[in-house]
């Protein structure tokens, strides 16, 4: 069975609403797996956050959520992936990343969807700059703990 | 024919180190002589990592090259975009 | 941190729209993973589907999902938890159950759906019974492989 | 004090064991002889699947009194509500 997955995969410099998303989402398969991340009221340090700021590599960012989303449904076997992934200032309480994956079957829905998620944080060029409060900011260097 | 002058190497920069070179991009001429080869080699990254004396370490930053993820060793041809990456910290 | 996750928990006799449910949800934590299924429109051995009927043990059904949810909450300290269940004659197509957990990060959100929804497939009193749309129909011994 | 007759165990039945046995709900009287018994002992789910002659094997079905999984085994209690559970399939 190497049926192609529809990919789905766009970046928003602007406020996104994951549930308008997911409704206008045409996928198939009975099972469905869907993560929403949203920016922490505090920074890693624990003060108070302003704004997160999400830079990003124009094109490749694109081109890499593309190669890991079709990897990861191809080894899945899943049949339809959605991703939104903001970038530019975003706000605490905002979402930052909707992830849904549709497949035949619960496991490779959830697999997947769990799989592309790591792989996105870890292999697409995007930079989080944390804004606290106090208007000190700093880049991070890696992703909240699994 | 004419003879033709080979496109540069663009070279990019993001967030914290880009902040740290003081640069986000510039163009490298794909002919210079770079120090540890006699003749004109085409250059890696990890030459122009050292002859543009960026910060920090190269081996904690990542190489990519026309937008996919590459080794530091990897000969460069002309024209090629070249960016170092620092940590990546996404979704 | 022993805190207690806020639980919602209803079975739907009727068909019911999990977006709408979820926008409707009150949750907290930066980390939410959710779970649709939906009825396949074959039944296990292939042949079309009329639609599956979905009998429940009343007062244990309820009790069963709420005992679940609040373990596996507790396990992988999770915010909040949403559960629908559909009940009754459930069509094609048409959205069978749906879990979702608010979580402070991904990892408990994610291992907090996955195991609840194994758990309530597994260890709450629900029947399925195929009805084929060529008259014959039969009660499933267990559920579609993980 | 009058004398009270004991609360009978309601028992129930789901699904395709219900469709075998051809009935859904019945009371048991709680102070009924049952076989295994030499008095009126409380009898336990095992005794009354054995006694009602439940189609199958009880090994493939599981207990609950009062809503909550239970022993096969377990004493009944006057009032109790035992049901049989055939193999779940929910999700």
């Amino acid at each position: 069975m190497d049926r192609v997955a529809q990919l789905q995969i766009n970046l928003h410099p602007a406020a996104f609403e994951p549930l308008t998303l997911l409704s206008r989402w045409q996928h198939n398969g009975a099972a469905e797996s869907q993560f929403i991340g949203r920016v922490r009221p505090t920074a890693s340090d624990g003060a108070a956050l302003l704004a997160l700021e999400l830079e990003h590599y124009p094109g490749m960012t694109e081109q890499q959520l593309e190669n890991l989303a079709a990897g990861c449904c191809r080894r899945h076997g899943a049949i339809s992936c959605l991703v939104h992934h903001r970038i530019g200032r975003v706000l605490p309480g905002e979402a930052i990343v909707l992830v849904a994956i549709g497949a035949d079957r619960r496991g490779p829905a959830q697999r997947c969807c769990q799989e592309l998620l790591e792989a996105l944080k870890h292999d697409a060029p995007f930079w989080k700059r944390e804004c606290r409060t106090d208007g000190i900011s700093h880049w991070l260097t890696g992703n909240t703990p699994l | 024919m004419a003879l033709h002058t080979p496109a540069p190497i663009r070279i990019r920069l993001f967030a914290a180190l880009r902040e740290q070179a003081g640069w986000a991009e510039r163009d490298w001429p794909f002919n210079d002589h770079i120090p540890p080869h006699p003749q004109a080699a085409p250059p890696t990254p990890r030459d122009l990592w050292e002859t543009l004396q960026l910060p920090g370490a190269l081996g904690d930053v990542r190489v990519a090259i026309n937008h996919q993820f590459a080794e530091a060793d990897t000969a460069l041809q002309a024209g090629d975009e070249l960016a170092f990456l620092p940590p990546i910290s996404g979704g």
